[in-house]
């Protein structure tokens, strides 16, 4: 009946254009060029096939141009879509940082896909698809649309991930990958659900001011039991996807089954996108139920503590005996999720810009490792053990500095971006000044140095052992170019980061409330 | 004139050193050249030494001069200025003093002594050491060496503040150190030479800590300043004898440093091995300079020592235990250095226990006379040595009296001189030294001591006497050596020993003369002389009211006591020469009646060897392996584990490229790897497993919020 | 603002008794817990259906039915809203109607990795996909 | 005046980057052409060296921080690029740069292949290390801090001997733990400075007392002054600051008598600090990296790690801990604990060293004895044993690098370490065997020779404490002529035993080139050290003063004019060009 009142009530078309006009124009390209690439396969010959890359990079290129608009243009929120869709400085931030996963993770893709031979254009209109799908959740003012854009996501993902589609291991790790995503999204369902029975909204800023009108009127206990089982049910699913411990299961397995390139983009987009949704629903939507360490008031705060110890240490422990690169990196992937959620526990300035950066320059040092590891898959050779690397300065002293300084910003050593990005991780925790939070960086920074241990172990196979095969690698100009850029990022940022604090600030400007 | 020029004693053998040391290879000069630059510096040392003298003599004493009146560098200039501190010790203790060692000399009697026994004693076995290191490859180094060695030396007898003299003591340990293992191509030598060192470094460390106990105290190293505020008695009150304060303390500190250097019980094990070097350098460092630089030290520091009766008490009997100790040992020594090493040991008890009795200007007076007749000793036991190519075992000699005339004569007055026959140079320090043990008023005991040091007498005649018959009397033992020595490129040489040349002969006469006229400079009032030794020395005392009337104070008893000892020398000296020359069975009888001391006298009593098995093998190096071993393999065990891990999980590979060498790092390390491979174990590949794991983790949040959340 | 007022019209009409929705609100009278049960023990055998269950397209129905508990929470809890006066509560059935899309998309996917991994491996029992582990 | 026409050309700056632009201009070199490589290396490292020269124009009498640079560099953290030396630094980054020369040119035969690669690496190291020292910002030190590991990482790991591997990581993993520590206290520290300048509840007496102290602390010196004001200014406003003068402002500051940061607080701090530090000294429980690395790596590596790394450890003590959190350097319980290590660290290292049969592992371990002496020095907390500290790390980095060149020397000749193979070399070397005497006695502290100078100071001041320290620190000079000689005694002394030491050259010239100036300074700071302590004597003056008020019945001297009153600088300056 009141859907039938909801229909009745005339839709204003014209409002909602403009809305699409105004705030959706780069997701409306990647879309459109997501679906130029898909009817384009059919069109374009086997050797032409490389040209889906190109188009889906020009529309990335387009979107990005765009973006560059809106930040021009936007200096407040602004909301449509029937406070569906908000596009604020952190949308921005985040959709920027997808775009350049997802520009990256092409140019790394077009040589890769050659040497496997599955060079279809439907990869990249699935990659474009995906990065839609994160740049909606990044804009995602609403339980529903986050949903919708997060499921916009990972199914594209999931197909990723099967990509190889005769390989067994690709199987398999979409299958796991599938199973337990949406056995995750299911828990998540399940935890809005609640949410939304107790507050009647789904709405995350109204849902956070219901929270809190409820707590102001001494709601009764069982209120308080369901907001926190809805929220726990909520964090599971994003722990779910930027695969912290114990929910981080998948995250080797699939890492290391899927095709190689599709596993740099997940390292980097998907986790960056969760972590978006993350910080819009329990900092938008969730700050009453946020309690703190004194043991006045639980809240996920506490939660996220333990399962940011839990992840990093795991993470970092577990990398320390793999010989396969792939599954050394989704430990060390692992890892880096439970960094990052020191951002969202610290839960202030310092902190969310350590997430927002820290996410930001990921892009380039972890996207920029796998580049290295994806230029090591050819013809006869995985290229997915250490070992691999071995002597990689004799064949290619290029790639092996570039590799070494990704790894060691990976480890957090300046001058590299990956310090800057801790060093605001880590300072967040110690400007709360509270002793559980600083004994919790102080177990973060042990890590980084256990981290050094297995970062430490590829550049040793490629300077100080001796070179195993002499097959060249597999270079594109578009992988060098890839690899070069992030080379100069990881140096600048970590040189000169001012710039690109400021351009975060913009993120946290609004997760703080300014 | 000459007072300005302070500074250059010891700078020119410094300077003399380091153009032999840098260019005496390169250049490839001749010995000739080498000797005369090595010789002239000291020589002009000996010369400025001996205006010094003069003028000071003339214009300063009794005060002491420093070589600041005269103003800064080359005088003196400011060596560590460390910076203002605080004291810590005695009434001043809190106030601020400033850490601020100058690098100046003093010249006061004491100094003049030593000065004058430095110089003129080194510049005769220079020109000893000339023939006698002819045609060693390593002349040019040698003599650099010995150079650095008098630069050093005097440094120690001239330094005007306790850092100084830690110099000098230091520099001449360093010296000998090099010195003894000159031919370190040579076994003994090399291991005597680190031997010496580091026992002296042992001793060095009480000097230290006593050094900066002083600064703690006064304020200031220099000292003049020391003395002038050690001799005020609320400053540093006297000790009663059997208490131990700060005197006490410090004068520990300087003893054990003393012990060291000038090889007292219980360091004195150093000193036979040292002989390992060139006999010239066993004559000068070994015998008549360094080693009696811990008596120097003693009697400078007087002031301090004298405050402790109970540590003046502790000298004397180790000087006493010393002087005993080592000439018993020298009864059953074969090697002719070694015996004359025994001797110096025993020679420099007497001083030790001259200076427990307070006697210090006996102390140095023997010091002095000791110089002579020891250097004589070494010079003519180094001339032997020549004669016979490098053999010093007295078993293969005897019979030299005819061979060596110049050396036998030169030698007889040394013999006599140390056996204490009137009226040579030992005969008058060491009787002042008994004499002023007898009377002692300083330190409970006195007549005991006096006892002990008449044994000494007894026993010095007895064993000199031996290595007279040994050496020079009794039928010749040697075989004519058929080869040259290693070193010498000579070629194989004449049949039968041969006397020396001029230049070594010469030194000996001088030393001779020295030996036979030493004694008049502190010829006793007993005798009709006048003490002029010992009021040259007194300014530099500490002056008790004892002291005065002791040097005052003498009758029948002196005279009583000096023909005990003369007589009882005389007589040992005899018996000796019969047992040797003419009853050798009733020697052999003997040596076999006393057989367990006998050969616990030929082995030193053991005492090498308990130190090498207990402080050296025992403490150092066990605690040092035992440290390593923890240091490197601690964790056997974890080693082991790990082991036996890696075969259980061998498909783990790769992983023990890395292991596990020290304790606690890598047994985190094996703890981290453990649990990396248990981490990875989890990861099962079942998807349901991690479904599981996820719904446990759901459920355990969960669970804990409602328990805990309210 | 047409909403509200329709709502305030209506509220004058008498309750039609005796149908589903009746039933529905009915039970809604007495309080939301039962609905709230239902569902959680819905996702509770859906849990038990993962956990348990060999056969991959079993597990995956028993995950649809996790999702039919967030559904039946998502209505029942509109409804509950609706009754307890905020009229215009409809966000819930929105939803609800999008994780049906959802779960649709979900299967295509689903059943198209089934297909791919049993052309590969001819199985479809989870515990015989194992190939990546440690 | 001369320090500031320097600052304006902008001598630090220069000093600390001119190595690193050669290692820029190093990589457009051909790597075949190895000659031209190595020569420009060499090249390049001595005029390095020059501008470091320069620096002896830091004026004695005025002190503190002079030749100061100041740029803004993230202004969002407060982070500054802040260069400025006092005495203490100039001494070790003159160290620095002579070993870097000498690192440089010791390499020449020794390194063979994959030269460029190495060279890049040498300079960049320097580099790190010149910066370490440079550094008045916090940040920035610990961006130099962590900078030098890895180049450090690669030469040991690439360039060392057999077990390089273990070593070099070993290496990185030790010093990583000890840095990422010292972060955390480094943010702290970055953050309650700011706090109790504006938001504590008696702020405005906290800020006063600040500017205060530092008034004491600058002294005479109006530009080190203002670069400190300027941070209280900022921090009164409530931005954070990473000055380091500035926090040693704090940790001087007091209110009614009690220090501002309290008590507890300090002693975490100075955990956080400790553990980098003392890593990389190292202290006792803390050294096993050491022994590894030294031995592993190069020749030139082992020289700077000895040389000047190691000095990174005690100057950070230096310059971090005792003037930043005074109350903790001076608490009981603390000082308990580091002399303890000190003193273990002393016996420990010389007794384990005894042990050794790795000639260059022997000489490791020695420097773990070494650093341990300095350690106690600095914790004797008064100015004798402080001015011996810094003076014996000029030292140690003067006596210990020829010693590990000594090592090299052998170790290029005959390619192996163990001391059992060498013997008499006496014999067939003797200009070797003269230097090795030299600067043995010179690391077992032989008067007129540098190391006395040093470890007299210190055993002065720790006996001014506590007199059974001295005792025990003595004991360790006792053994460090034990090991040490013998360790000569059995390679240098005896016949040549092996076939192969029978033909072994004396040093080359090459060799005596870089001996020499080694032999030198031992000599020179043995002779007359006082032109180098009168460079880090006020200093270290002002240091224990810091630490220990009215020490000696000194006091430091306020400035007339009194503090100045807070300035108000908007908020809104945060996110602009806040501090241009």
């Amino acid at each position: 009946m009141n859907i039938m009142l909801l229909i009745q009530a005339k839709p204003d078309w014209q409002v909602l254009a403009q809305d699409a006009a105004r705030l959706l124009m780069p997701e409306m390209l990647v879309i459109l060029f997501a679906c130029f690439v898909l009817v384009l396969e059919f069109m374009l010959t086997p050797e032409q096939r490389r040209w889906a890359a190109y188009l889906s990079l020009a529309g990335l290129g387009a979107a990005g141009l765009s973006l560059a608009l809106m930040f021009v243009k936007f200096t407040t929120a602004e909301v449509g879509f029937y406070e569906m869709v908000v596009v604020d400085g952190f949308a921005l931030v985040f959709k920027v940082i997808f775009l350049l996963a997802a520009i990256f993770t092409i140019a790394l893709s077009i040589k890769f896909l050659d040497v496997e031979n599955e060079q279809r254009g439907e990869y990249y209109s699935l990659i474009l698809f995906a990065t839609a799908g994160m740049m909606f959740m990044a804009s995602g003012a609403d339980l529903l649309s986050i949903f919708i854009s997060f499921e916009l996501m990972a199914l594209t993902t999931y197909i990723l991930v099967a990509y190889l589609k005769r390989d067994r291991r690709s199987n398999e790790a979409a299958m796991k990958y599938f199973l337990l995503g949406i056995f995750s999204s299911g828990i998540f369902l399940y935890g809005m659900s609640l949410i939304y029975g107790l507050t009647a909204e789904t709405n995350l800023t109204k849902i956070a001011d219901t929270l809190a009108r409820l707590a102001r009127q001494q709601a009764p206990q069982a209120t308080g039991f369901v907001a926190m089982a809805g929220m726990i049910f909520i964090a599971a699913a994003m722990f779910f996807k930027i695969a912290a411990v114990p929910f981080h299961m998948w995250c080797p397995d699939a890492y290391e089954g899927a095709p190689t390139s599709v596993t740099a983009f997940m390292s980097v987009g998907p986790k960056a996108a969760a972590f978006a949704i993350f910080a819009r629903i329990f900092i938008d939507g969730l700050p009453g139920l946020r309690g703190d360490l004194t043991g006045e008031s639980f809240g996920w705060v506490g939660l996220l503590a333990i399962v940011s110890a839990l992840t990093m240490t795991w993470g970092n422990i577990a990398a320390l005996t793999q010989n396969s690169a792939k599954r050394l990196m989704a430990y060390s992937s692992i890892s880096h999720a439970g960094y990052l959620l020191l951002g969202l526990i610290a839960g202030n300035e310092t902190g969310y810009i350590g997430l927002v950066i820290y996410l930001f320059v990921y892009v380039f040092m972890n996207l920029g490792a796998w580049g290295v590891i994806v230029a090591q898959r050819r013809a006869s050779i995985l290229g997915e053990r250490v070992d691999d690397f071995n002597g990689l300065i004799h064949r290619s002293p290029g790639m092996a500095v570039m590799m070494t300084i990704f790894l060691l910003s990976l480890t957090g050593i300046p001058p590299t971006a990956g310090f800057v990005g801790k060093y605001f991780l880590f300072a967040g925790l110690i400007e709360t000044g509270n002793a559980w939070l600083i004994a919790l960086c102080v177990l973060a920074v042990i890590n980084t140095a256990i981290s050094l241990y297995y970062y430490a172990r590829f550049i040793k196979a490629m300077f100080m052992s001796d070179v195993k095969e002499e097959e060249p690698l597999a270079l594109s100009t578009s992988l060098r170019a890839t690899l070069v850029t992030a080379t100069v990022m990881v140096l600048l940022v970590g040189v000169y980061p001012r710039p690109f604090i400021a351009f975060t600030e913009n993120a946290t400007r609004h997760l703080l409330g300014l | 004139m000459f007072l300005k020029l302070v500074w250059l004693i010891p700078a020119l053998p410094l300077l003399s050193a380091a153009i032999l040391g840098i260019f005496g290879r390169p250049l490839r000069w001749s010995e000739r050249t080498i000797s005369w630059i090595a010789c002239g510096s000291v020589f002009l040392s000996l010369v400025i030494t001996a205006g010094v003298f003069v003028q000071y003599r003339a214009a300063h004493w009794p005060e002491p001069y420093l070589t600041s009146e005269a103003g800064g560098f080359p005088h003196s200039f400011v060596w560590v200025p460390g910076g203002d501190a605080e004291l810590s010790l005695g009434p001043r203790a809190g106030q601020r003093a400033t850490f601020r060692a100058e690098w100046s000399y003093q010249v006061d009697p004491l100094s003049m002594v030593m000065m004058v026994v430095v110089t003129l004693v080194g510049f005769l076995i220079h020109v000893f050491a000339i023939g006698y290191m002819r045609g060693d490859g390593g002349f040019y180094r040698f003599f650099a060496e010995l150079n650095l060695f008098m630069f050093m030396m005097l440094t120690l007898v001239m330094g005007s503040n306790f850092l100084m003299l830690f110099v000098g003591w230091e520099g001449v340990g360093l010296c000998s150190y090099l010195l003894i293992g000159y031919w370190f191509h040579r076994a003994d030598a090399k291991a005597a030479s680190m031997k010496a060192f580091i026992v002296n470094r042992i001793g060095d460390f009480g000097f230290l800590l006593a050094m900066i106990a002083v600064f703690s105290l006064f304020g200031t190293l220099q000292f003049t300043e020391v003395m002038r505020l050690a001799a005020d008695e609320a400053y540093l009150p006297t000790e009663a004898f059997g208490m131990f304060g700060m005197a006490s303390w410090i004068a520990l500190g300087l003893f054990i440093g003393a012990t060291g250097k000038s090889a007292q019980i219980p360091l004195y094990v150093w000193l036979p091995d040292a002989m390992a070097g060139p006999t010239p350098v066993s004559a000068l460092i070994h015998a008549a300079t360094m080693v009696t630089a811990g008596v120097y030290m003693l009697t400078r520091t007087n002031v301090i020592f004298m405050k402790s009766p109970t540590m003046m008490f502790v000298v004397a009997v180790i000087g006493a235990a010393t002087l005993i100790l080592a000439a018993v040992i020298a009864f059953a020594q074969t090697d002719i250095k070694k015996v004359l090493a025994y001797s110096t040991i025993s020679q420099l008890g007497y001083m030790f226990l001259a200076c427990g009795v307070g006697a210090f200007t006996a102390g140095i007076f023997h010091l002095f006379t000791h110089a002579f007749f020891k250097a004589l000793l070494f010079l003519g036991a180094g001339s032997i040595i020549i004669a016979l190519h490098h053999k010093q075992d007295m078993r293969e000699m005897g019979g030299l009296k005819s061979y060596m005339p110049v050396t036998y004569w030169t030698f007889v007055i040394a013999w006599l001189a140390i056996c204490g026959i009137f009226p040579l140079a030992g005969f008058v320090s060491k009787d002042e030294i008994l004499w002023r043990a007898f009377t002692t008023e300083v330190i409970p005991g006195g007549r005991w001591f006096w006892f002990i040091g008449l044994v000494g007498v007894a026993l010095t005649a007895f064993y000199m006497t031996r290595l007279m018959a040994l050496t020079f009397w009794g039928s010749p033992r040697f075989v004519p050596s058929t080869q040259a020595h290693g070193l010498s490129d000579e070629p194989a040489p004449h049949e039968e020993p041969r006397e020396s040349p001029k230049v070594m002969t010469l030194p000996l006469i001088a030393l001779a003369v020295g030996t036979a006229v030493a004694g008049f400079v502190g010829w006793p009032p007993a005798l009709g002389g006048s003490h002029r030794f010992e009021r040259w020395l007194n300014p530099v005392l500490y002056r008790r009211a004892t002291n005065a009337e002791a040097m005052a104070h003498h009758g029948a008893t002196e005279y009583i006591l000096m023909v005990v000892s003369t007589l009882l020398a005389a007589m040992v000296m005899a018996a000796a020469y019969h047992l040797y020359i003419h009853r050798k069975q009733t020697l052999q009888a003997i040596v076999e009646a006393i057989r367990p001391l006998y050969i616990a006298s030929a082995r030193k009593f053991w005492v090498d060897e308990f130190y090498e098995s207990v402080f050296v093998r025992g403490l150092t190096l066990g605690f040092s392996r035992v440290f390593w071993r923890t240091d490197t393999r601690v964790v056997d065990g974890a080693v082991n584990g790990s082991a036996w891990f890696t075969r259980f999980s061998s498909r783990l590979s790769g992983w023990s490229d890395l292991f596990i060498v020290d304790m606690i790092v890598n047994a985190i390390g094996f703890g981290l790897r453990v649990f990396s491979v248990a981490f990875r174990a989890a990861q099962t590949g079942f998807t349901q497993n991690y479904a599981l794991v996820i719904t446990f983790g759901l459920l355990i949040a969960t669970a804990a919020y409602f328990i805990w959340g309210s | 603002m047409v909403t509200e007022a329709m709502w305030t019209v209506l509220q004058q009409v008498p309750n039609q008794a005796r149908t589903w929705q009746g039933f529905i609100d009915a039970l809604l009278k007495k309080g939301i817990n039962d609905f709230i049960l239902l569902s959680f023990l819905l996702f509770a055998i859906g849990v038990a259906g993962v956990l348990t269950r060999r056969n991959i397209l079993i597990i995956f129905m028993s995950i649809e039915l996790i999702l039919n508990a967030a559904n039946l929470n998502f209505i029942a809890f509109t409804r509950y809203w609706q009754m307890s006066g905020r009229l215009s509560e409809h966000m819930g059935h929105v939803f609800t109607i999008f994780i049906i899309v959802v779960a649709a998309a979900e299967a295509v996917i689903g059943l198209g990795i089934v297909i791919a991994l049993y052309r590969n491996r001819q199985t479809v029992a989870i515990d015989e996909i194992d190939l990546l582990k440690w | 005046m001369n320090e500031q026409i320097l600052a304006q050309y902008h001598i630090l700056t220069i000093v600390t980057w001119l190595p690193a632009v050669g290692a820029i201009i190093l990589l457009f070199f051909d790597k075949r052409r190895k000659a031209g490589i190595r020569l420009f290396a060499n090249l390049w490292a001595v005029l390095c060296l020059i501008p470091a020269l320069f620096l002896v124009t830091y004026d004695r009498h005025l002190g503190g921080i002079q030749f100061i640079e100041d740029v803004n560099w993230i202004p969002q953290i407060g982070a500054r690029y802040q260069l400025g030396v006092d005495g203490i630094s100039v001494v070790l980054i003159i160290l620095t740069a002579l070993i870097g020369v000498i690192a440089v040119y010791c390499s020449w035969d020794y390194i063979q292949d994959r030269v460029k690669e190495y060279y890049i690496l040498l300079l960049l190291l320097q580099t790190g290390i010149l910066g370490v020292f440079a550094s008045m910002d916090m940040f920035l030190f610990y961006v130099f801090w962590e900078v030098m590991l890895v180049p450090m990482y690669f030469i040991i790991g690439v360039w060392g001997s057999e077990n390089r591997l273990y070593a070099a990581i070993k290496f990185f993993l030790y010093t990583l733990v000890g840095s990422v520590v010292m972060l955390l206290a480094i943010l702290k520290l970055y953050f309650i400075f700011p706090e109790y300048l504006s938001q504590h509840p008696r702020s405005e007496e906290i800020l006063r007392s600040v500017t205060v102290a530092a008034q004491m602390i600058s002294g005479e010196n109006e530009s080190m002054l203002r670069m400190i004001q300027f941070a209280i200014d900022r921090a009164a406003n409530g931005l954070p600051t990473f000055n380091i003068m500035a926090m040693q402002a704090l940790g001087t500051a007091r209110l009614d008598g009690q220090p501002v940061i309290p008590l507890d607080l300090q002693i975490w701090l100075f955990a956080g600090f400790f553990l980098s530090f003392a890593i990389k000294v190292p202290m006792f429980p803390f050294h096993t990296w050491l022994p590894d690395a030294h031995t592993e790596a190069p020749t030139a590596g082992s020289v700077i790690l000895a040389g000047i790394l190691l000095k990174l450890g005690t100057y950070g003590f230096v310059r971090f801990n005792l003037p930043i959190l005074p109350d903790a350097s001076k608490d009981p319980r603390v000082i308990q604990v580091m002399v303890f290590l000190a003193i273990m660290g002393i016996v420990y290292g010389a007794l384990v060293a005894m042990a050794q049969r790795d000639w260059k592992r022997l000489v490791a371990y020695s420097s773990v004895s070494h650093m341990g002496m300095i350690m106690l020095g600095i914790f004797a907390l008064n100015e004798n044993a402080l001015n011996g500290a810094v003076l014996q790390m000029l030292n140690h980095g003067i006596s210990t690098s020829a010693l590990f060149l000594i090592v090299g020397v052998v170790y290029e000749r005959r390619h192996t370490r163990l001391i059992a193979d060498y013997s008499g070399l006496s014999h067939v070397m003797p200009g070797f065997a003269a230097v090795f005497m030299i600067m043995t006695m010179s690391s077992i502290g032989l008067p007129m020779l540098n190391g006395f100078i040093g470890e007299f100071l210190i055993l002065r001041g720790v006996f001014e404490e506590n007199k059974l320290w001295a005792a025990f620190a003595a004991t360790g000079i006792v053994l460090g002529a034990g090991y040490m000689l013998w360790l000569y005694q059995r390679t240098m002394f005896g016949q040549v035993t092996h076939e192969a030491n029978k033909k072994l050259p004396d040093l080359y010239k090459r060799e005596w080139a870089y001996f020499l100036p080694l032999v030198f300074l031992a000599f020179w700071i043995g002779l007359y050290p006082k032109p180098v302590l009168s460079y880090f004597s006020k200093p270290v003056e002002i240091i224990v003063q810091q630490v220990r008020p009215g020490y000696a019945g000194k006091e430091l001297p306020i400035r007339a004019g009194g503090p100045s009153r807070k300035r108000a600088v908007p908020i809104a300056a945060r996110h602009a060009n806040s501090g241009e």
